[in-house]
């Protein structure tokens, strides 16, 4: 029964925090790119723009759907709600940190707890397997979309992201073995927990710099084919504007358009969470806590605040007078939050972990800016020429180191 | 059945046999849509369709002896089966490069 | 890993070294195939030197385990019977290859693996102490010939090919069915095990199994022979075979019939083939002179030879179930025989085939004049495949006669018909082709012997007068071998059918008591 | 529960597996497919083939049937066209299969004791040697040699999808 | 003690360097290498002969095993007694004449040193045929001399007419060798071993029939390789041979073979008495039979070979009555006159540049004296002239036939007659008269027309000119013209020892008395100085009838041949035996084995079966085609049906074993 409660209190809580992220996610890439082109970005819509999500999700919620006559209606409709459906399913077997215990209480005369959950909403055995079968279901969607579209273009996007997906999902899940090789196990949670420690006291036992096989290049393979998973630059083949129009997505309009973005920023994030847990540690700190790794969030918010304060102090529009207090205040309270003793436990490793996927997700925004598309022969050629051989080599090599030292 | 044995049945679980007659069934649809469908790619869905059935009973077989080799004839099958596929696709868009139809009754050359 | 593997595998590596060779390299390739061959030559040869006589049962026996389940050995070992039919393989491939140096133009490389492989399965045969492991290099021999014939024969080879193939198989088969059949009883393929096993009783075979097993085995053994009304795919085969695939056709692998009559057939199944050689004997005699008489009228001189090879292999039957130590000697003395004189005529046959490329007795007369030595060697052979004495195939058709005559003496006088007929064939052909006017296209075609024919024809012959000679370089080992076979075969309960038999069977001057009629 | 799970993803199964018969289109007919595997895939897990799951999901489901989807898309197969011409299948056809089914289906039910103390029943989790480690284990111990043999064809199939599919080079 | 095993080997050795080497070396060197080595074993055989004391038991000696296989042991075993001895000294002594003789006859011919190698190999297997010690290397020989005789009737292998004269020996030999071998088969299972010693101890205890079994089997032997009837048919043809090898091997000592081995086997041959009749009627029967086809040839050496067949006739009747020292004698005797007989033909032959048919010689004993001075004195032999060496043997030869039944001595003593006559004829026509030979070649040409259809491959077309070409090749120089000559010393001087020998051989060589302890003498028969007296008149009556005929009144002949008309072409062409035997044994084998085996049974019956079955199946298989309509459901839907039927099978039996 508490179970019950439990989940879907963890339920709510992780699809609104993961909804709004999905939003904000697109902000965050929107003035990245901008900064990166050395341009402003979205600023009108609230302070440096931060309003801007919510007014794109009711500008797109508002729209009209457009049903065009000569799509195949049941898939057409069908299939962005296929993609998000299967780009959600993964995040939630996704742990995004330790565990958490809310001690005993009373609620009148009846007495509840302890409970002690984890932080994920399934602890799936072979979680990873779990994902890479739903992310290579996540084909679907696209192909159903490009073909049901009944549109040339359409049909082209579809043909290329399921020929694409296939071929990337090979290097991708070899990537995967490794680790898990010298890992042994499949649930993520183990794999990171496995990720813990140091060795010579500062070098992190995560996968990449793990002894006996550094897992540095496939981390790297990982993290090349999750660009093509995901279909984004350099991989955006199935919606290359220039080249089809938009690809799978072109009769798409309103939420199902907005469906297939959400879906692809989810993918994004589910990824990236994959990648942490698997190469960089999951929620396991930079450095050892002995060396005041805990004290890195507090003192970030900290800054963020002083940040805040002195551009309050002399603001650059009139609103900034209010608005900047207030956040540098919620930061400093999160600051002292992340500081109290009894919440570090709990709070700091979904801390590490959220900077670790921030961090993920800004390279791949970042990369988005920075390198142009590939051709499609060139993609399918490095898919099968290039990163699948390597990713063999490296799962033999790392095969065969495991077996010699243990 | 008489309820009380009904009873206890659900208690116990679910029995064996309903797996494999289960997979029976879908063997029987998967034959089905062989010998009464005409478009290849049908045709050879329901190949597949066949093969999952027998996976099936496979399994069920496995959990009936308690040992992991169905598992494993199960996962062999997958390995033909996309080979099967991979091959068959092949030879379809062949096929169909050279005779654009995809009926499979247009395809007898191989006759007498 | 003894002498006798080191023959067996010999050529196997030889074959397998021809066939990664890059096909560019021709004349290495042969210069390759001829040392090997020559090596395995040699190799056989310490055979002959290491083999005690005398000493009961295999030797250079080597035996160990092929296939776990159906227990199937490598099982093989020599006795006096294998021994000169092994020497007799090793011998003349050196010779086939020789031979096909210049003939031989296309495919070179896969003509020597193919002739390679050839003596991998005949000496495998030969050696073969297992049931199944005879059965498989039986089957291995049958490869390389299709190929030889399909691949460098004349016209009508694809015809003969298939014939040859159709023939053989459906007697190995007969004789896979009774294996299998002989293994459900015995439990194993180990022939010595078996032979124990029915020597002993373990297997009773009541009458009918025994004959029909018999007469499986007999049938394969038959048409390899090939005896009488089984034989129309030699000539087929022979016509249409390249040179050097005649000469192994005739001159070995006939012999695996026979082999395996005296091997198996007699051994395993003694009552039965008793009780059957009567009418195997009229068939032998049938064969001996229609085959005589068919070779006397062919127009083509490969298809004669073939014929007479019926005929000679008529006489090895003969004598193999005259069941008496002469006869038995003598036939197995005949193998050799046969092989050596036949396969040097079709060696000699191919010389002027090469030269005038037509293998019709019209299209020649007068080549003593512009090929005397030619026409020499090929007297020789023509005289000694006649059995002129002093050559070798006189010693083994008297022994067989003489052995015939003891079982029953109106079997010798039919038989000594194929005698006279030999002597009418040959002679006439060798008057046709070689004496009278000097035909046109002879003239500008037929030249003497090259070196390298030298080279192939000399041993050959030397061999003839050899064996003629003096035949107790060969012949002891011979009957100390056959010796045991009949012994096994009086050991079985004497037949009804022929009391001159019962009297002779194996006994040394058994003959003695019986009168003419 | 089980009974439920049972009923409920056979039902799901059986009902794909028919439309993947009736279905006119191509696409239909793989995604029906699709959804039987993914009930079997369930089913699968019920009987404690954890990992056998995940192969069929990412195996069947998302490598194969993607496969099939792809090659409908590129030869944008509409529904079936012309008339067939098995007379032997038009006339036989039917009774053979529901003789078929009667006599498999009765085969099957019969074959393993549904009630009394040996009779055998299916109950989530108390069968648990299906993970990754055990098949593992048996792969690459006992089974290893049809493991080989089974990539080898992978390899030989893969050449052979290649060679059909290529363009002529010439 | 000599190596007996030298005597044969030698002309061996001198075989292989003739026959190896011999294109490379000089004729001198070839001549010289082939005489001497027979002239060396000649040598050898004397001294054997002169150091042996002849007691009872003969030298043997044993070099090695031949065949050892059972129970047959066969020894490569020589022996001699007095019986070899004479034949050693008749084979060697004529042989070394023959060669001499030979080097001036072969002089001009192509292949020189072929010829000798093949007369070498010649000596070395006559002398293993009588020196052998067993059967089995008597028929070595046997066969070995039959293999020269091939090839040395075959020695102008381009003329076709001789190499059918060398099939036709060799294959009539093995129907003889047929017989031999089957007797010996009989003597091994008879006496279990073939060693003369043994088998002869034995002999006497063993049943008749066996023995008369084996004897008549020898029998046949004998008349194939001494030209008997049924198998005399290849020694006329023979003479196509150059004409030293008809003196060596088809007069003098192969040719006696057969003589030789009953004789040998007499021990055999005393146990059965049907056999010896056999053996004289045989023999008498051939000597009248070849004597009336002598009567009227005109081939100088055909009417000899007739001769030889005849006196062969002689011998056998003497050893089928018994008295085969007599039979020894007459071989030795004949050996002389006959050797010399034709050498002299061949002299004249040489002297009329290959011409052989003796209407175009004639008056020849101006340009030939020594030829014809040899030639008479052999004739006279022949004839039975009392002291000539011819009238001791064959008066042995009569008074035995007298003694065993008196009308084969009648029938001798016409035979003599008759041979008297034709010898005679011959002498007259040769020598006597005007020479009748005009240009040569013409000559030849339609002289040999004239018995060219002898040739027994009547399909055979005639080979006069070959024949006469390779005169003309041989003494083209002389051929030329036509003027006859006399011959070298090379060959006269042979002859005139010849001569001698046939004039005083009898008187020389006692030889019953000389093989008394082999064969007993025979017991007098009442009035011998009788039959002697009949037997002389038989000759001289023989020569007076030939010189009235062929000297006095030559026309005579040609109105009796006209006046016996049909008769007269019979025997004319030999009684058209050689047409009939191809006719009832040649044709029907060949045309028989073509039609019936090759075409009929082998490529009809068998060949058809076999095919019919291969197409047999392909038919059947065009009619099961249909099932397979190409329709991939169709299939499937069989199928389907099939494994119901499976099922419901299992379900009969029972549903599913567990």
């Amino acid at each position: 029964m508490e179970f019950l409660i439990i989940t879907s209190i963890k339920l709510a809580l992780i699809l609104f925090v993961f909804m709004t992220t999905l939003a904000y996610l697109q902000w965050v890439e929107r003035k990245v790119i901008a900064h990166v082109q050395v341009r402003m970005g979205p600023s009108r819509v609230g302070p440096h723009g931060l309003l801007q999500p919510l007014a794109d999700v009711i500008k797109l919620i508002t729209k009209e759907g457009v049903l065009p006559p000569h799509v195949n209606t049941f898939y057409y409709l069908a299939a962005p709600f296929l993609a998000v459906f299967m780009a959600l399913i993964s995040i939630s077997i996704i742990p995004f940190g330790t565990g958490i215990t809310i001690p005993a209480f009373h609620l009148g005369s009846a007495a509840y707890g302890p409970y002690k959950t984890m932080f994920e909403l399934a602890d799936a055995n072979m979680g990873i397997l779990l994902i890479l079968a739903v992310s290579s279901m996540g084909v679907y969607g696209i192909a159903l979309a490009g073909w049901s579209s009944n549109n040339k273009y359409a049909l082209m996007g579809g043909l290329r992201s399921s020929a694409q997906m296939i071929s990337y999902e090979l290097p991708m899940s070899l990537a995967i073995a490794a680790p898990l090789l010298s890992a042994g196990s499949l649930n993520l949670r183990q794999i990171s927990d496995l990720q813990a420690g140091f060795s010579l006291g500062v070098i992190p036992h995560w996968a990449i710099f793990q002894y006996p096989a550094p897992q540095i290049f496939s981390f790297i393979i990982f993290m090349i084919a999750a660009f093509a998973e995901t279909n984004r630059i350099p991989f955006d083949l199935p919606e290359a504007e220039n080249e089809l129009v938009a690809g799978f997505h072109v009769e798409y309009s309103s939420m199902t358009f907005a469906a297939f973005f959400m879906a692809e920023y989810a993918n994004m994030i589910t990824v990236c969470s994959v990648a942490t847990l698997l190469f960089l540690g999951g929620w396991q700190p930079l450095w050892p806590a002995a060396y005041g790794s805990d004290f890195v969030a507090p003192l970030i918010l900290a800054g963020a605040a002083l940040i805040c304060f002195y551009h309050g102090m002399n603001p650059a529009r009139p609103f900034d007078r209010i608005t900047l207090p207030v956040f540098g205040v919620v930061f400093l309270g999160l600051a002292g939050l992340m500081a109290f003793p009894p919440t570090v436990p709990v709070l700091m490793p979904m801390f590490w972990f959220l900077a670790k996927v921030g961090f993920l997700l800004f390279v791949f925004i970042w990369i988005r800016a920075t390198l142009p598309r590939f051709r499609y022969d060139q993609l399918m050629g490095f898919a099968w020429k290039f990163l699948f051989p390597v990713a063999l080599a490296n799962l033999l090599i790392t095969g065969l180191l495991v077996a010699l030292v243990s | 059945m008489d309820p009380q044995a009904a009873l206890q049945m659900l208690h116990k679980g679910v029995p064996t046999s309903w797996y494999l007659a289960l997979s029976a069934v879908l063997f029987t649809i998967g034959v089905a849509g062989f010998i009464l469908r005409r478009n290849i790619i049908t045709v050879f869905m329901c190949i597949e369709l066949m093969l999952n059935a027998v996976n099936l009973s496979f399994i069920a077989f496995a959990h009936e002896h308690k040992q992991v080799s169905g598992h494993l004839f199960t996962f062999f099958v997958m390995v033909v089966a996309a080979a099967e596929a991979a091959v068959g696709l092949a030879i379809i868009l062949t096929v169909f490069k050279n005779r654009s139809t995809l009926n499979i009754d247009e395809i007898d050359s191989l006759k007498n | 890993m003894n002498l006798l593997d080191l023959v067996i595998a010999i050529p196997a590596l030889g074959f397998l070294v021809a066939l990664i060779m890059p096909r560019a390299m021709e004349n290495f390739i042969r210069l390759l195939a001829l040392g090997f061959s020559l090596v395995a030559f040699v190799v056989s040869l310490g055979l002959v030197s290491g083999f005690q006589n005398g000493q009961a049962g295999l030797q250079f026996v080597s035996n160990w385990i092929w296939i776990a389940n159906p227990e199937i050995r490598y099982h093989v070992g020599i006795d006096g019977l294998s021994l000169w039919l092994i020497i007799l393989s090793t011998f003349l491939t050196p010779i086939a290859i020789l031979l096909s140096w210049k003939y031989v133009q296309h495919r070179i490389k896969e003509f020597y693996a193919f002739l390679l492989l050839l003596e991998f399965g005949l000496v495998g045969v030969f050696a073969a102490w297992d049931l199944f492991l005879f059965y498989t290099f039986w089957e291995v021999v049958l490869v390389p010939m299709y190929f030889l014939i399909g691949i460098w024969g004349h016209e009508r080879r694809i015809y003969a090919t298939v014939k040859f193939f159709l023939y053989t198989m459906v007697g190995s088969v007969l004789m896979l069915a009774a294996i299998i059949f002989l293994y459900t009883q015995a439990h194993t393929f180990d022939y010595g095990e078996i032979l124990s096993q029915l020597g002993s009783g373990r297997i009773a075979l009541d009458h009918g199994t025994e004959t029909l097993l018999f007469l499986a085995f007999f049938l394969a053994f038959a048409i390899k022979v090939p005896l009488f009304p089984l034989h129309t795919w030699l000539p087929d085969a022979h016509v249409e075979a390249p040179t050097a695939g005649s000469v192994m056709l005739a001159s070995v692998m006939l012999k695996m019939g026979t082999y395996g009559l005296v091997r198996f057939c007699l051994p395993m199944f003694p009552t039965a083939a008793k009780e059957n050689a009567p009418w195997i004997v009229i068939l032998a005699i049938i064969g001996i002179v229609v085959g005589a008489l068919v070779a006397m009228v062919q127009p083509n001189m490969k298809k004669l030879v073939a014929y007479s090879s019926v005929s000679h292999l008529g006489f090895v039957v003969l004598g193999i179930f005259s069941f008496t130590q002469v006869g038995l000697d003598g036939a197995v003395y005949q193998m050799l025989n046969h092989g050596i004189s036949t396969g040097a005529l079709f060696l000699l046959v191919g010389f002027l085939y090469e030269r005038q490329h037509s293998l019709e007795i019209k299209d020649y007369g007068g080549v003593a004049t512009v090929a005397p030595w030619l026409s020499i060697l090929f007297l020789i052979t023509t005289l000694a495949s006649i059995g002129l004495p002093t050559l070798n195939n006189f010693v083994g058709e008297f022994l067989v006669l003489q052995g015939a005559a003891q079982a029953n003496f109106s079997w010798a006088v039919f038989a000594a018909f194929g005698v006279i007929l030999s002597a009418c064939y040959m002679l006439w052909m060798y008057q046709r082709v070689f004496f009278g006017a000097l035909a046109h296209s002879v003239k500008h075609h037929v030249t003497d012997l090259s070196p390298r024919e030298w080279a192939c024809a000399v041993p050959l012959v030397v061999l003839m007068v050899w064996m003629g000679m003096y035949s107790q370089t060969f012949l002891p080992v011979v009957s100390e071998a056959n010796a045991r076979i009949l012994e096994r075969t009086s050991k079985a309960g004497l037949m009804k059918m022929n009391p001159h038999i019962a009297a002779n069977t194996g006994s040394a001057v058994g003959g003695g008591n019986v009168h003419a009629r | 529960m089980d009974l439920f799970f049972f009923l409920l993803f056979a039902f799901i199964a059986v009902a794909c597996a028919v439309s993947v018969v009736l279905q006119k289109h191509p696409i239909s007919c793989a995604l029906s497919l699709v959804g039987t595997m993914a009930a079997l895939a369930v089913l699968y897990l019920l009987l404690g083939a954890e990992f056998i799951v995940m192969v069929q999901v990412i195996v069947y489901a998302g490598a194969i049937m993607v496969l099939f989807v792809f090659v409908i898309m590129l030869l944008n197969a509409g529904a079936e066209e012309g008339r067939g011409r098995s007379w032997v299948a038009r006339i036989a056809g039917l009774p053979a299969l529901a003789a078929l089914a009667g006599l498999l289906g009765y085969f099957m039910l019969t074959l393993l004791p549904m009630t009394g103390p040996k009779g055998s029943f299916v109950k989530f989790g108390d069968f648990t040697g299906g993970g990754a480690k055990e098949i593992g284990t048996a792969l690459f111990t006992e089974y290893l040699l049809p493991f080989e043999v089974t990539s080898i064809l992978i390899l030989i199939a893969i050449l052979g999808a290649i060679v059909l599919a290529r363009k002529e080079l010439d | 003690m000599q190596n007996l095993w030298l005597i044969p080997a030698l002309p061996f050795i001198g075989f292989l360097i003739n026959g190896i080497l011999g294109r490379k070396l000089s004729k001198a060197v070839v001549s010289s290498i082939a005489v001497l080595s027979v002239v060396l074993s000649f040598g050898l055989v004397v001294s054997v002969g002169l150091s042996s004391d002849w007691g009872a038991n003969p030298i043997h000696q044993h070099y090695f095993t031949w065949i050892q296989s059972g129970g047959v042991n066969i020894g490569w075993d020589f022996m001699v007694d007095k019986l070899t001895m004479i034949m050693l000294m008749v084979v060697t002594g004529i042989g070394s004449l023959i060669h001499i003789y030979a080097t001036g006859y072969m002089a001009h011919e192509e292949g020189y040193y072929r010829f000798f190698a093949y007369l070498n190999l010649f000596m070395f297997f006559m002398l293993n045929l009588v020196l052998g010690a067993n059967y089995l290397l008597l028929f070595v020989g046997w066969e070995g001399v039959g293999l020269c005789s091939y090839l040395l009737i075959g020695f102008y292998f381009v003329k076709k007419s001789a190499t059918t004269a060398g099939n036709k020996a060799f294959i009539v030999n093995r129907i003889g060798d047929f017989g031999f071998s089957l007797a010996m088969f009989l003597i091994f299972m008879t006496f279990g071993s073939l060693d003369f010693g043994k088998v002869f101890a034995a002999a006497p205890g063993k049943p008749a029939e066996t023995l008369t079994a084996i004897a008549l089997l020898m029998l046949l032997g004998a008349t194939g390789k001494s030209a008997q009837i049924p198998l005399y048919v290849w020694l006329p043809d023979a003479m196509e041979g150059p004409t030293p090898v008809s003196a060596l091997i088809h007069a003098a000592t192969m040719v006696t073979a057969g003589v030789y081995m009953c004789s040998r086997s007499a021990a055999i041959f005393l146990k059965a008495p049907i056999a010896m009749d056999t053996v004289a009627i045989v023999g008498l029967a051939t000597a009248v039979f070849a004597a009336t086809i002598g009567l009227t040839q005109y081939d100088i050496k055909k009417v000899f070979a007739y001769s030889t067949v005849s006196q062969l006739g002689y011998m056998f009747l003497g050893v089928g009555v018994g008295a085969f020292s007599a039979g020894v004698w007459h071989l030795m005797t004949h050996a002389f006159f006959k050797a010399l007989l034709f050498m002299g033909a061949g002299s004249v032959i040489h002297a009329c540049g290959g011409e052989q048919d003796m209407r175009q010689m004639g008056g020849l004993k101006k340009y030939t004296p020594w030829t014809c001075g040899v030639l008479a004195c052999a004739s006279l032999a022949i004839a039975g002239v009392p002291g000539t060496s011819g009238f001791f043997s064959k008066d042995a030869i009569l008074t035995a036939a007298y003694a065993h039944a008196p009308w084969m001595f009648w029938v001798g003593v016409v035979t003599a007659g008759m041979t008297a006559f034709y010898v005679w004829r011959a002498f007259w026509m040769t020598f006597w008269g005007e020479y009748r030979g005009g240009h040569a070649s013409a000559a030849a040409g339609h002289g040999h027309d004239a018995h060219a259809h002898a040739d027994n491959h009547a399909h055979a077309d005639h080979h006069g000119h070959d024949d006469h070409a390779h005169g003309g090749q041989a003494h083209g120089g002389h051929g030329a013209h036509g003027t006859p000559h006399e011959s070298p010393w090379s060959m006269l001087g042979p002859l005139v020892v010849l001569a001698f020998l046939s004039l005083a051989g009898g008187f020389l060589f006692n030889i019953p008395k000389f093989l008394e302890s082999m064969f007993p003498l025979h017991e007098e028969v009442a009035n011998e100085q009788m039959l002697m007296g009949i037997s002389i008149a038989a000759g001289l009556i023989g020569i007076a009838v030939s010189y009235f005929l062929y000297v006095v009144s030559p026309e005579v002949p040609a109105r009796i041949a006209g006046a016996l008309g049909g008769i007269y072409t019979l025997v004319y062409n030999k009684y058209f035996v050689d047409e009939l035997y191809d006719a009832t044994i040649v044709q029907p084998l060949v045309e028989g084995s073509t039609a019936v085996l090759w075409h009929g049974l082998d490529q009809g019956v068998i060949d058809g079966a076999v095919n019919g079955a291969g197409s047999g199946s392909r038919s059947i298989g065009g009619v099961l085609k249909h099932l397979q309509s190409g329709n991939i459901r169709t299939y499937a839907t069989w199928v389907v049906v099939g494994s119901v039927i499976l099922l419901v099978a299992m379900g009969l039996n029972g549903g599913m074993v567990r």
